[in-house]
């Protein structure tokens, strides 16, 4: 049976890249929640995973590297009952979108982020990526990135984000239901999934994944932010599933303007009343 | 120097004083925070609500406290809409502010302060902290300088103690009281040195300005931008662009506006670009350093082919330069920013009327042609006031080009002249894709490079000559028969009419461009029955001179530029163009 | 289609092939991944060790895997540099790879492949996949496709064993044996190939190119760059911009480089001037996007007077556009980027000579000048390469310009010609203060309006003199007494010659800039000398000839521009300026 | 007695303003350490905050709003044996400059970064910083901010800091040993220094401070990463001092190619040998 979503065309990803499970993944998370194709918006940075919208049949915004959040942010502020949903790479959100990163998750828009990481920049060809672990050797850290990674979760839990996730392509049924609760959820959503760069990526590997996470078990409080921040600091093996969940912050598009009286009426539906302007001109007099 | 002087009285002879034709120009200069502001706030206010015309100006240090501020006031029976060097009333509020303006200071001068603090001898003594305390706090010499201001140009008493009364209401009776006290003594002094003619400088008689507008540039471009159907507005505070923002968040609520400060200027031009693909109508107001900032995103606006229109308020560069104050200098950052091929659309309005309705227009010229608008303002545009009668807000309104989407829809369907129907996700059963890199009518990715790709970049190319169509017109002041023609844009507008109306030069004419890019195709034509063109730009090579001389293929050599910060005056005008200059203007450097 | 074809035969009657006057085109086309790269590495290798003058250059899409990449070979007797359309041997390696490239098959044209996969009649089959499996791994289809073409081009079987065995050594023993069997039955059939005269293609007598240098544009670059003294090279990855990054961090441990991937594009633009202020001397290596980021960065090295180099590999916009094709089209955007007026200096290598010796000028410029110099290449140049024996190694050489300090030293002294002697921290007993605000002479922020502050500005403006008579001399190719004047910058370069050659007509010539800004002042006269200026570019306005136009006053209407994101071919150069084009070249949009 | 860092000339903050404050222990702090004036280097970005190198008679770098954190580890680069303090602004460094906050973090070059949190855009009169409190009103949030400010230190620790601490210009003795404390720490030392804006932020003042913040004792380990970010996630009142030490991480400069051998001399100062191109152009033959 075929997926509502699903947009066959020639993909320009690697035979086996991990890319193709998590569209699987996205695409099955979409159906089930029989989300209206019209209303759901993707927004993409550039990437190989930022390609991701290319390959559905959704609208979409595919913008700059770097640059999927601020205009995921600008769209709920036009139309607040569009559901939202950005997919992009580990390079594109940490590396050069570092900074909306921190910010989209303060302000707080309810949009779903989800990122390939594969730790390494996959279209310009192996570098390392702000997630690469350390040691691995790439044409431009030739003796080995000298850093730790970042670690996306911890970060964002220390931002107090609204939904922290970890998933992984090799979990296809979790990560699946993660997205779902992603995307349910009110507030921003991160859901960082580990995926295999094939080609550029020797380190971690499909089977690397496999072989080192594993699912959090319901004992985890998801609402304890200190707990939440232990567990984000777990390594080898690495924790999949839901880390923390804050829904009591406010919501960006919400506290606009247009929106605070809960009238949710998208931008280009409302037109101003005739005396406002005259109204304003006068007050200058 | 004396102790102690009688009030009113300078320590020499008397300093009689002339009307001035063009009325009377007032400068108030102080420290940051020593309330300047509100002086000058007070008496535009009383004075235009009096009848007279009024205009302000301020200068400021890139301070919060301290330094020297200045303020210049004109007040006249006629409409008075510029900078001039000439200062008929001088009130420098300490010694600091006086050494700043002192050789602005000529015969006709009149220097009112407190001579304890002044190192010049002609001072009128008023001093304004002693009265005020006489009053019970010495910060309402604020209120004695306006009320001394207010009896020299002989406005009514009425108007000052109403607007005293209205300004410090909601502070409870006991500041009315002595706020109208000390504007009263003020007041006083101010009708006697007027009596003895020691400062005769009545603006002349008064007309009626009670119900023009009395808006800032800022004011004027926030408002039409609303006219023309604003409802989003994203920023990154910046000097001078904050003021249209700021102006913006506080009609956020009343207006339905969706207003966010943003992390950065890449975040908030990205913001803008979102909300349009969405159907909103985005505002961004910036200036040079944050639009440097911008410049990816505008090329992501030209291959998307979204609209979004940028505020973009000059300042001095390069990098944080002079950051509080003007300078004409971002012409060519607006036009060349971004990589790639695509039309843009660059307004740069005049006066408060232009202001409004170019703000305005920007959205629908931004929705219809689906390219970026610049309004381009400085420093000086957007922090000058004056009283005005020419805005109508029905000359505005917005209107929309958005389409209602079909099943495969294509979001770059190739038309004649190049644009696409825009639709809006959810706005009709289509999808919509937008598209950073090269693509195909739908959206999608393509380097189908002699197919559809090049299509694309002809498609785009195309829309060139709908945009260069509808430019709008230079406007022509002065006889139609000019040998001379004066050529400028922007915040130069009313101090080059005001300078050719001292001129009274038969021969020469101003042509105003309240676009300046495209190129409207009528500029050629005018500037070619002139013998000799004169571009006046407050800028330091002339960066419309060389766009105006490569699009009409005239040469404009003669060039009045100013660069040091601060705007052109009336009287460095009429000097220059006395002058007729030559090429002394400087040599042009190609690029800024 | 037949399923089994005799190897080395095509179905229909045998095709003759010429042996081509400039020597033979290969193109070989396949999926990304399929090891085109490897195959044209082989070719090259092996055909310059054997004496032959060879070149290459590869196009393909923005993607790893997949897709349709080719690369192009031309060997011949003499050198050979630039790309042609003719296919003397076309070598699809599958079905889309046809697709793609069928329609500049021609009658000469021999196609070289597996006949099972291509919907092609006249193909001659050599089924490189099924010969490969027979020694083991269809992996060595590759080498059985080198060595095929070898035997073709009568290159010699020792330098290609010796080859395969250099590359494969690391593998072990099997696999070379295996490889060699693989080459050798290519070669056999090559050779059979030849024999016969099915395709008989040699380049023609062999030269001496053992001692010359196989070098990409980005090596020439990088090297370049090191021998101008670079010690730092910071980036953030970005097509095609990231080959010079690459071989920087290569050479860091050897040549003792601070190399550092920052986090974005304004990180590296600031970690630059950074490493520039505490007497590094750093290289930033980006494309248009990326460069747009640098905008602000730019204008911070205007006002602190910084030296900075910037290699800026051009791909086509806007935006993302088509990230992995070539394109001449920020020129523009590296003339404006920046706020407020300061010089810069815009080099543009045409060939790997120029390549090398610019990159390492440009660092000593850079110092000299205290400006921002642009190397500006594109994906076309920067993935090129060639043998040439022009590269002397001692034409270049560091040269520093910073001052050991004084106590009370001033960064920003004033001058007579606007230069102030550099200094660094800890490198004498000054201070150095770099200021982004408007400053003094220490490097002190101030507001002294018509004082310091406006002399500062001066002083960086008066800096355009010294820049503008440094500029390099544009250089003339052909007849000194032309008519016609072909003119061109970066990548264009040998393929115009090329082109003029062939063309043969006495009264054309070609000027050649090598830094096209500032315009160097000898333009003009050759210019004038004129009767019909052409512009060549590889863009869709033409920017250099708008820069040219603008100023020297010489209009250049003439343009030949392409802007598909393939580079010129020297044929469609030819037919172009037989034509003797006019103004069909395109409306000029103003901007880019 | 005068301290020889400072440099007399009018500044540009208002009368009371914690600039001042802050000045004088930073002034303090050097002299202390007896740091070589020449081989001292302040940079910093715009704004009231970063105008304090103005202030100081020491070489600086006073760059771009947002941008001081590059320029310093481009100074380490190109000469590791200078010191190097950052000093900004809570909008400088956390807003405009967050991506550089994140990934100099990461990088780690042996710098020292002051901010002077005042909790508000000082320069640009008072509009909401990432660190302004909630609910506070500004010009243009007109109705309060409606987001958490960001919480620098938790933010650190979340991406492994080498030396994360809180300082206070109310606390100036303390504050001055957290900052000689900083730079004598190899690798990145961040330290948030509370300070009152007078003029534009009436909710956190002198007093605020003082009467909100206390110091930690010595039973805080900082070399527990779990047990700072608790401490950093405390409020009302808000501890002060060094809140995480992690030294063993490698340091930016340290790792570059010129110095990986320990060979600390400044690029400047060297010169490469005669036949390195023409080695590396033969080996192009
Ligand atoms: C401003 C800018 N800088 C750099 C690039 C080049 N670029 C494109 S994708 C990419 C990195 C992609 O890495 P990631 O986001 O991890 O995606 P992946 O390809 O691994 O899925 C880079 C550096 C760009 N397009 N724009
Ligand atoms: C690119 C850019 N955007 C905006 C500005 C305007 N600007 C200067 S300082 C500043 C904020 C300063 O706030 P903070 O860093 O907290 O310093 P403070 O003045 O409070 O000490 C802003 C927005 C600028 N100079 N450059
Ligand atoms: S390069 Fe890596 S990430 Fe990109 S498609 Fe190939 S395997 Fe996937
Ligand atoms: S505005 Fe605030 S931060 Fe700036 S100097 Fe004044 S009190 Fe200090
Ligand atoms: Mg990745
Ligand atoms: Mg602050």
């Amino acid at each position: 049976m075929d997926n509502i979503f699903d947009y066959k065309t020639d993909t320009a990803w690697c035979p086996g890249c991990g890319n193709f499970g998590l569209r699987k993944i996205v695409m099955s998370a979409l159906a089930e929640l029989e989300i209206k194709k019209e209303s759901l918006v993707f927004v993409s940075g550039i990437g190989q995973a930022a390609k991701a919208p290319q390959y559905l049949d959704v609208n979409y915004f595919n913008g700059l590297h770097g640059r999927s959040l601020p205009p995921a942010a600008g769209i709920k502020a036009a139309n607040p009952n569009l559901t939202v949903v950005v997919e992009s790479g580990d390079g594109d959100m940490y590396g050069e979108g570092g900074n909306h990163f921190i910010h989209a998750i303060r302000r707080n828009p309810d949009i779903t982020v989800i990122v390939h990481d594969n730790m390494v920049y996959g279209l310009t060809k192996g570098q390392a990526s702000p997630t690469t672990r350390k040691g691995m050797k790439t044409p431009i850290q030739v003796n080995g990135v000298f850093e730790e990674p970042i670690n996306p979760l911890a970060l964002a839990i220390s931002l107090d984000a609204s939904f922290v996730a970890r998933g992984s392509v090799g979990e296809m049924e979790k990560t699946k239901e993660i997205i779902k609760a992603a995307i349910k959820h009110r507030g921003f959503s991160l859901v960082d999934v580990f995926q295999a760069c094939v080609t550029f990526n020797k380190l971690n590997t499909h089977k690397w994944f496999k072989e080192n996470t594993y699912v959090i078990d319901e004992s985890h409080n998801p609402r304890d932010r200190q707990a939440a921040f232990s567990k984000a600091l777990e390594s080898s093996p690495w924790p999949l599933g839901v880390f923390y969940i804050n829904e009591n912050k406010p919501v960006f598009e919400e506290e606009l303007a247009p929106y605070a009286s809960g009238d949710r009426k998208p931008l280009y539906m409302r037109a101003r009343g005739e005396g406002l302007i005259k109204e304003l001109l006068s007050a200058k007099k | 120097m004396a102790k102690k002087k009688a009030v009113g009285k300078t320590g020499k002879k008397t300093a009689k004083k002339i009307i001035s034709p063009h009325g009377v120009s007032i400068v108030l200069a102080g420290e940051a925070g020593q309330g300047i502001q509100s002086i000058e706030t007070l008496l535009v206010n009383v004075l235009k609500k009096d009848g007279f015309h009024v205009f302000a100006t301020k200068e400021y240090m890139s301070r919060v406290r301290g330094g020297v501020n200045s303020t210049q006031l004109r007040v006249s029976q006629e409409p008075v809409r510029s900078y001039v060097d000439r200062m008929d009333i001088f009130i420098p509020l300490d010694g600091a502010a006086f050494e700043r303006y002192k050789n602005k200071i000529t015969k006709e001068t009149a220097v009112i302060g407190d001579k304890t603090k002044l190192a010049y001898e002609k001072t009128i003594n008023i001093p304004f902290n002693r009265i005020a305390s006489e009053f019970g706090n010495a910060l309402f010499s604020n209120t004695v300088a306006a009320g001394a201001v207010c009896g020299i140009l002989g406005g009514s008493e009425e108007a000052l103690y109403d607007y005293v009364k209205s300004v410090f209401a909601r502070k409870g009776d006991e500041i009315v009281k002595s706020n109208i006290g000390a504007a009263k003594s003020g007041y006083e002094i101010g009708r006697g040195l007027k009596a003895e003619k020691i400062v005769d400088a009545g603006p002349g008689k008064k007309t009626s300005t009670k119900e023009s507008l009395l808006l800032a540039g800022a004011d004027a471009v926030a408002i039409g931008a609303l006219a023309g159907g604003c409802d989003a507005c994203f920023a990154y505070p910046m000097t001078p662009s904050t003021g249209v923002f700021t102006a913006m968040a506080g009609y956020a609520s009343k207006a339905g506006i969706a207003v966010e400060q943003v992390e950065d200027e890449i975040g908030v031009i990205n913001m803008a670009l979102g909300a349009w693909y969405a159907g909103g109508r985005a505002l961004v107001s910036t200036s040079g350093g944050g639009f440097a900032l911008m410049t990816e995103g505008i090329s992501l606006a030209g291959i998307i082919e979204s609209p979004v229109v940028v505020h973009l308020a000059q300042r001095p560069g390069p990098a944080t330069g002079l950051p509080t104050r003007t300078e004409q200098g971002d012409l060519n950052l607006a036009l060349y920013a971004g990589h790639g091929v695509f039309p843009r659309i660059i307004l740069a309005p005049g006066d408060t009327k232009q202001a409004f309705e170019l703000s305005a227009g920007a959205f629908n010229l931004a929705d219809k042609y689906q390219v970026p608008v610049f309004v381009m303002t400085d420093q000086y545009f957007v922090d000058t006031y004056y009283d005005t009668v020419d805005i109508d807000a029905s000359k505005a309104e917005p209107v929309r080009h958005i389409t209602e989407t079909k099943e495969g829809y294509k979001r770059y369907a190739l038309t004649k002249d190049g644009f696409s129907p825009r639709g809006i996700p959810s706005f009709g059963s289509g999808l919509v894709c937008a598209d950073s890199d090269e693509h195909d009518e739908s959206g999608r990715i393509t380097e189908d490079l002699d197919g559809i790709s090049k299509k694309m970049k002809d498609k785009r190319f195309k829309k060139f000559d709908a945009v260069k169509k509808a430019a709008l017109p230079p406007v022509l002041t002065g006889p139609k028969n000019y040998t001379r023609l004066v050529v400028g844009w922007g915040s130069v507008y009313n101090t080059v009419i005001e300078a050719l109306g001292l001129l009274g030069d038969r021969n020469t004419a101003f042509l105003f461009f309240p676009q300046v890019y495209p190129v409207p195709i009528a500029a050629k034509k005018y500037l070619e029955k002139a013998k000799t063109v004169i571009a006046v730009e407050n800028n330091q090579t002339g960066q419309f001179a060389d766009l105006l001389s490569a699009d009409t293929g005239i040469n404009i050599s003669q060039r009045i530029l100013k660069y040091n910060g601060m705007p052109f005056s009336v009287e460095e005008l009429v000097r220059a163009l006395v002058k007729k200059p030559g090429k002394a203007a400087g040599k042009r450097g190609k690029n800024g």
